[in-house]
């Protein structure tokens, strides 16, 4: 008979405010002891090291064979009780941690109650762990290569990391050039460094860096394989250009007849060719043809871009190409999108044209965008005298989304200091709560406060062209109450920014289903652990940087970027990863051969063996999520951690208060 | 033929007589049949909920069981009514302890409501239910040339959250081009005319009426067309006050869309209720 | 003179509330959508928004004697705006029914009044007069203002557009028995 | 007490990848639904033997919820496919021996939905509780309180 311990963790008051600790651990160690229970004790924190002592103490001095922690998830701290056993020579698997935090203290709100059924769920617990095998941690050798799937600057910066550290990193990114929406800024607050300044650099490093491999103008097709080892097959769009011979020289797209509105790089405000780069400092410098717009694939004749190709570097045959590659780590950085402003039809956006989006107006401020960074109207020559910024546009709103996208309001700042500084004119802040909380924010703040800006408190109701005054004619009229006056305000103004909100990309889902992983209900993907693991996934293997986990500044991107890269770096150094040991595999001779779980394998684990009869299962190849074993009807199929046998206890456990002692199984 | 439970309420008896007369004339032309309720009651407008909330619910509640018994959508031109109704249809059937108090007032008059009804308003009808094209098919009088602001109002877009466009719709506009003429753009098409303000708090009421007066005629309007009788009073029989009390001198004739689809399918003006009007709007149709 | 917070009040004026949808008002964040977008704010005492907070802090009398919640013009522009998804004008309805039960409001205002008469006229007979220019409450109130309408009423009159004789609905009886089942009293009688 | 309500014993399988997950974070939140239930952690619905549920409804539980990834989204990209089958296949089977098949209810609840999962609690705690006891006709059933922790010392 197995000797067990039972530990019952108070978590402080957490569990111990709801759950009286100390009669389940007395009660565990009472009445379970005819199922083998030997000790029973409560402590304040389980996973403190003087608690994980008292586990390591009984083992070695009580000769305990089994261990049941009642405490928090298994998700957070199985890790931590496995490893004291094993310190204390049992081996870790022989240990199950049940929840009575998560499960039981935080969700119920009657004493009595929470403590009986904490009292169910340790009998669960012993019943279960009456059955645990001891077993090794499964080891898996990581692929050194990496795969970098966006290439903003969370993307470039965790390729950059990885790269310097000496392992090759494939980076993948959809448009034709990489440095993402950063790349379309002009400054960046709060130091209004110039962001082409300090993002060129280091998309020149990603570009030329001997470990990285870039490909741009490519998606992610489909993903394979498990941590360690991911088959990734990726589409790399035909450019219609060859890139081996091309110089970058700009004759093309200087030569293109075809022009087209960039709805991209531009946010619709500017122009480029069919054949282009989306902008001068673009990596890599070769440009694409977009097919869809080219005179060429439209009429079938132009090919000007050839005619003048110097080095016959246009090549209208080129098709798409699969490429696969084998990776040990992934990280996903797949940024966001801006929020469409036409949904919020009362602030005309789309119907007024001086009413832009902070992404336009990003454009419209940028030296190098459509106005040579001219502050200007719609009509390209006015200079506006009196700017409105409006906050919240599409953020903080049931109605749209409900989470703060965290920029706006240091971006609403920046934007009134540029606009401050280079037109001179009046500027007002319509915002619900101004959030200035990281390095150097407030005092960008202070300075633009002192430079006169006008902060109106108040969500803006609308916005429109009906003049009602004089004053107001030919002018935008923001409709808002000044909140901290308790008066509504109409502000005739020339230009309305919006600053809309961040949203998930569109394909946000879908790359999340292609990944295996699950993306919140606001549609960000979800981090492993929201405070301490914000770069891990649920997926072993697979990382997340920057905005696709939710709405950050450029600091913040950037720490996560190197942070995913140092979890990538750290996992191909160890050179393998433990796995949970939890494989199925057949017991030959109970095997008929009926081929019930064949095909059932999503993994193609399961091989039939014709000349035997026998069904056998690759534990390379297996996952563990146990189909087989209960589909298998003469029970040939074992699944180590998750056995029949094991589970059968554990329901039984759970209803142990439930029946007479006459019926508990002897 | 496609039929219809008809909720005329209160105004159409009288003040709003033209819409009702129009709407019956253009919908026998489109080959649509209204039904009016039998012995249908006052909906309450939005005062009844000054008073209580339960007593105004119950009240609506007694025309739609009516309306329910005939197993048709139910059609209602006044947007009060329509809110009214839509709300009241919406609570009942999301809050069963709601349905089963009000139901057991109703049963006094044997009566039952059950929640299974579509409440339509009398443009959604025309606009959605029959459709731009049909219209279009039918008209042998197109009103080309008339510039004409379609004025949508309050309640028959608020407050329904689950609207798409309900600070921009379309429909209006649509069924306008469909007869021929031209809607104008005007940014104050969905704001309020006022509603019942008139009576507690006339200058703010005549200011309203005023901001879309002004509006409509900045962008050209020839006539206004409403589908609410409170609109069409407060915004045409007030134009006199308005020109009093702000020195304007406005004189905008403010029609019920029924009369304007009417008059492009050839109907007699008299048949439409034309003429009744306090801002004549013989001189925009004189042509016609 | 300091006040301090009491929360009886929004709790009797939520419980006023029985059918409609959205969210309490102490979820209210004074971001001041509804007062930015109310065609008659700037004729209100106090705006939407502040009304809010005043019911949230409980300043009972200063909300009862403002006209803010009778100049309500029931266009919902408010409430579908709102972005912490709250009813607001079903607030001004709440905040009208507690005034009239508690029969405190503002000497002069006519709304009240007005939303009893016409309520009455629909308990006595099914339907109403039409309301807009029914002049028994007005004469009641301003002489002035009537006869600044009695203009409109006369053209009217000879347009054929107003009525002579109160409308009646058949099942009268019924009606009245129905309405007793809501309101045991016979409501506002 | 007045009225002793009948409290059902609900047992409660969750994908450890999804809905066991949404259980923590409804933990996390403390969102608070009745005790009724005791979870089961599974590596994947896939994994359910219809034995299991049996096994629970014959052992003392008047209910049984089956939890797992939203269609799409298995972990073990179809596997939650099997458990729907599966699902069904013990509902029938439930039926044919005169149990009510609403006693097993089958939930989708991604890692993030812990508001879900707590309502489908909820609401499930309601529906077995308006179903009454399990009877197996006349056979074994359970009719004690959930508060109630045996007093005996558990036999070997």
């Amino acid at each position: 008979m197995e000797k067990i311990g039972v530990y019952v963790c108070h978590c402080g008051t957490n569990i111990a405010g709801m759950v009286d600790v100390q009669q389940v651990a007395e009660w565990a160690a009472a009445k379970l002891k005819r199922r083998g229970v030997v000790i029973g004790r409560d402590y304040k924190f389980m996973c403190s090291s003087l608690g994980q002592e008292l586990i390591e103490k009984d083992i070695k001095e009580l000769g305990l064979t089994r261990v049941v922690v009642a405490a928090c998830s298994p998700h957070l701290h199985e890790n931590t009780f496995r490893t004291a056993c094993k310190r204390a020579g049992l081996n870790p698997y022989l240990c199950e941690l049940v929840s009575i935090r998560e499960q039981v203290s935080w969700v119920h709100t009657d004493k009595d109650q929470a403590t009986a059924k904490s009292m169910a769920v340790v009998s669960g617990g012993v019943e279960r762990v009456n059955y645990h095998a001891p077993l090794e941690p499964l080891k898996v050798p990581i692929h050194p290569d990496t795969l970098v799937v966006g290439g903003g600057i969370a993307g470039i910066q965790a390729a950059l990391e990885i790269a310097d550290a000496g392992y090759k990193v494939y980076l993948v990114e959809r448009e034709p050039s990489i440095g993402g929406h950063m790349a379309q800024f002009d400054k960046t607050f709060p130091t209004l460094d110039c962001a082409a300044c300090i993002l060129t650099p280091k998309m020149v490093q990603a570009g030329t860096h001997p470990n990285i491999e870039l490909l741009t103008w490519s998606e992610i097709e489909k993903v394979d394989g498990y941590v360690g080892n991911f088959s990734v097959t990726i589409r790399k769009k035909a450019r219609y250009i060859k890139t081996e011979d091309c110089t970058g020289c700009g004759i093309c797209w200087e030569k293109c007849p075809k022009k087209v509105v960039d709805d991209v790089f531009e946010a619709g405000m500017g122009m480029r060719k069919a054949v282009y780069t989306p902008f001068a400092q673009a990596v890599p410098k070769y440009p694409v043809i977009d097919r869809p717009n080219c005179t060429y694939f439209i009429k079938g004749t132009c090919k000007a871009c050839e005619k003048f190709c110097p080095t016959n570097a246009i090549d209208f045959n080129q098709e798409d190409e699969i490429v696969t590659v084998n990776v040990g780590n992934i990280v996903l950085a797949t940024g966001y999108e801006t929020f469409d402003a036409k949904r919020i039809a009362q602030y005309g956006y789309g119907r007024l044209p001086n009413v832009v989006t902070s992404l336009e107006f990003e454009r419209l401020c940028n030296a190098a965008g459509p106005t040579n960074g001219e502050i200007v109207l719609k009509d390209g020559k006015t200079k506006p005298k009196a700017v409105g910024i409006v906050h919240c546009v599409g953020s903080r709103d049931k109605n749209y989304n409900e989470y703060c996208s965290v920029i706006c309001c240091m971006q609403g700042l920046k934007f009134a200091h540029l606009v401050h500084e280079r037109t001179g004119a009046e500027v007002y802040n319509f915002y619900i709560d101004m959030r200035t909380p990281f390095k150097g924010y407030e005092e960008f703040y202070q300075r633009v406060l002192e430079e006169g800006t006008h902060f109106i408190r108040g969500k803006v109701a609308e916005i429109n062209d009906a003049a009602r005054t004089p004053d107001e004619e030919g002018k935008l009229i923001v409709q808002v109450e000044d909140t901290l006056v308790g008066v509504q305000m109409r502000i005739p103004l020339d230009m309305v920014i919006l600053s809309v909100a961040l949203e998930p990309r569109r394909d946000a889902k879908e790359t999340a289903h292609k990944f295996g992983l699950s993306c919140s209900a606001d549609g960000w993907f979800i981090e492993k652990h929201p405070k301490l693991d914000p770069v891990s996934t649920m997926t072993e293997g697979i990382l997340i940087a920057g905005c696709v986990q939710g709405p950050k500044d450029i600091p913040a991107t950037v720490a996560q970027g190197a942070a995913a890269a140092a979890r990538a770096l750290g996992k191909i150094h160890a050179g393998e990863i433990a796995l949970e040991p939890f494989r199925a595999s057949v017991i030959e001779e109970k095997c008929s051969g009926c081929r019930i779980c064949n095909g059932l394998c999503p993994f193609n684990a399961i091989l039939f063996h014709e000349d035997r009869m026998v069904t056998e299962i690759n534990p390379a190849l297996c996952q563990g999520c146990g189909t087989c074993v209960a589909a298998c009807p003469a029970g040939a199929i074992v699944g180590t951690g998750f056995s029949n046998e094991q589970i059968l206890a554990q329901i039984e456990g759970l209803l142990l208060l439930n029946v007479g002692e006459e019926a508990v199984p002897a | 033929m496609k039929e219809y439970a008809y909720f005329p309420g209160c105004s159409l008896e009288k003040l709003a007589v033209s819409y009702h007369t129009s709407a019956l004339e253009t919908t026998r032309k489109l080959g649509v049949k209204l039904k009016e309720l039998e012995d249908w009651n006052c909906c309450g407008s939005t005062t009844y909920f000054h008073i209580d909330e339960l007593l105004a619910y119950t009240l609506t509640a007694r025309n739609l069981a009516i309306a329910e018994k005939t197993g048709l959508d139910v059609v209602a031109p006044c947007s009060a009514c329509f809110k009214n109704m839509y709300f009241t249809a919406a609570h009942m059937k999301g809050d069963p302890d709601l349905a089963e108090h009000i139901n057991f007032a109703l049963e006094e008059d044997d009566l039952h409501f059950s929640g299974d009804i579509r409440v339509r308003h009398l443009l959604e009808m025309f606009a959605q239910d029959i459709g731009p094209d049909e219209i279009k098919s039918k008209i042998t009088h197109p009103l080309e040339g008339m510039r004409i602001a379609p004025y949508y109002g309050c309640q028959i877009l608020r407050p329904r959250r689950d609207h798409e466009e309900i600070e921009n719709p379309r429909y209006f506009e649509d069924l306008l081009s469909a007869i021929g003429a031209t809607p104008i753009e005007y940014s104050l098409k969905t704001r309020c005319c006022g509603g019942s303000l008139i009576i507690s708090s006339r200058t703010a009421a005549l200011t309203m009426v005023r901001n879309l007066l002004q509006c409509a005629r900045d962008q050209g309007a020839d006539v206004i067309a409403t589908a609410c009788p409170m609109c069409q009073v407060n915004l045409e029989c007030y134009q006199q006050s308005v020109n009093q009390e702000f020195g304007t001198d406005f004189s905008i004739p403010v029609l019920y869309f029924t009369q304007l689809v009417g008059l492009a399918l050839g109907i007699p003006k008299n048949k439409l209720g034309i003429g009744k009007e306090l801002v004549s709007a013989m001189p925009v149709l004189a042509a016609r | 003179m300091s006040e301090t917070y009491t929360f009886t009040f929004m709790k009797e004026v939520s419980s006023l509330l029985h059918a409609a949808d959205g969210n309490p008002f102490p979820m209210c964040v004074q971001c001041g959508t509804c007062s930015g977008s109310c065609p008659v704010a700037a004729y209100m005492d106090y705006t939407p928004r502040q009304i809010i907070a005043m019911v949230n802090a409980g300043l009972k009398d200063q909300v009862l004697e403002s006209n803010t919640f009778w100049y309500c013009a029931s266009c919902y522009q408010c409430t579908v705006r709102c972005p912490q998804g709250i009813s607001i004008t079903e607030l001004m309805y709440a905040l009208q029914r507690y005034s009239i039960w508690k029969s405190r409001y503002r000497e002069g205002l006519i709304g009240p009044s007005f939303s009893e008469a016409f309520a009455k006229t629909i308990v006595r007979t099914g339907r109403t007069f039409e309301p807009i220019l029914a002049p028994s409450y007005i004469f009641k109130f301003k002489l002035g203002e009537f006869f600044r309408e009695i203009q409109n009423a006369t053209e009217l009159m000879i347009k054929g557009r107003l009525p002579l004789l109160p409308p009646r609905i058949k099942r009268l009886e019924n009606f009245k028995r129905m309405i007793r089942r809501i309101i045991p009293m016979g409501g506002v009688e | 007490m007045n009225n002793e309500q009948f409290e059902p014993t609900i047992i409660g399988f969750t994908c450890n990848w999804c809905s066991y997950r949404a259980a923590d974070l409804a933990g996390t939140a403390r969102m608070k639904y009745p005790p009724n239930i005791r979870l089961i952690r599974l590596m994947c619905s896939g994994r359910l033997d219809p034995t299991f549920v049996f096994k629970a409804l014959t052992g003392g539980a008047d209910g049984v919820m089956i939890t797992g990834c939203h269609p799409g989204e298995c972990h073990y990209l179809e596997q939650n496919y099997k458990a729907l089958r599966r699902f069904h296949l013990i509902r029938r089977t439930l039926k044919g021996l005169g149990v009510e098949p609403e006693r097993v209810k089958l939930v989708w609840a991604s890692a993030a939905e812990g508001v879900k999962f707590t309502n489908e609690v909820k609401n499930f705690v309601e529906e077995i509780r308006a179903l009454g006891p399990l009877n197996w006709g006349g056979v074994g059933g359970n009719g004690h309180p959930i508060a109630a922790p045996i007093t005996e010392e558990v036999p070997a």
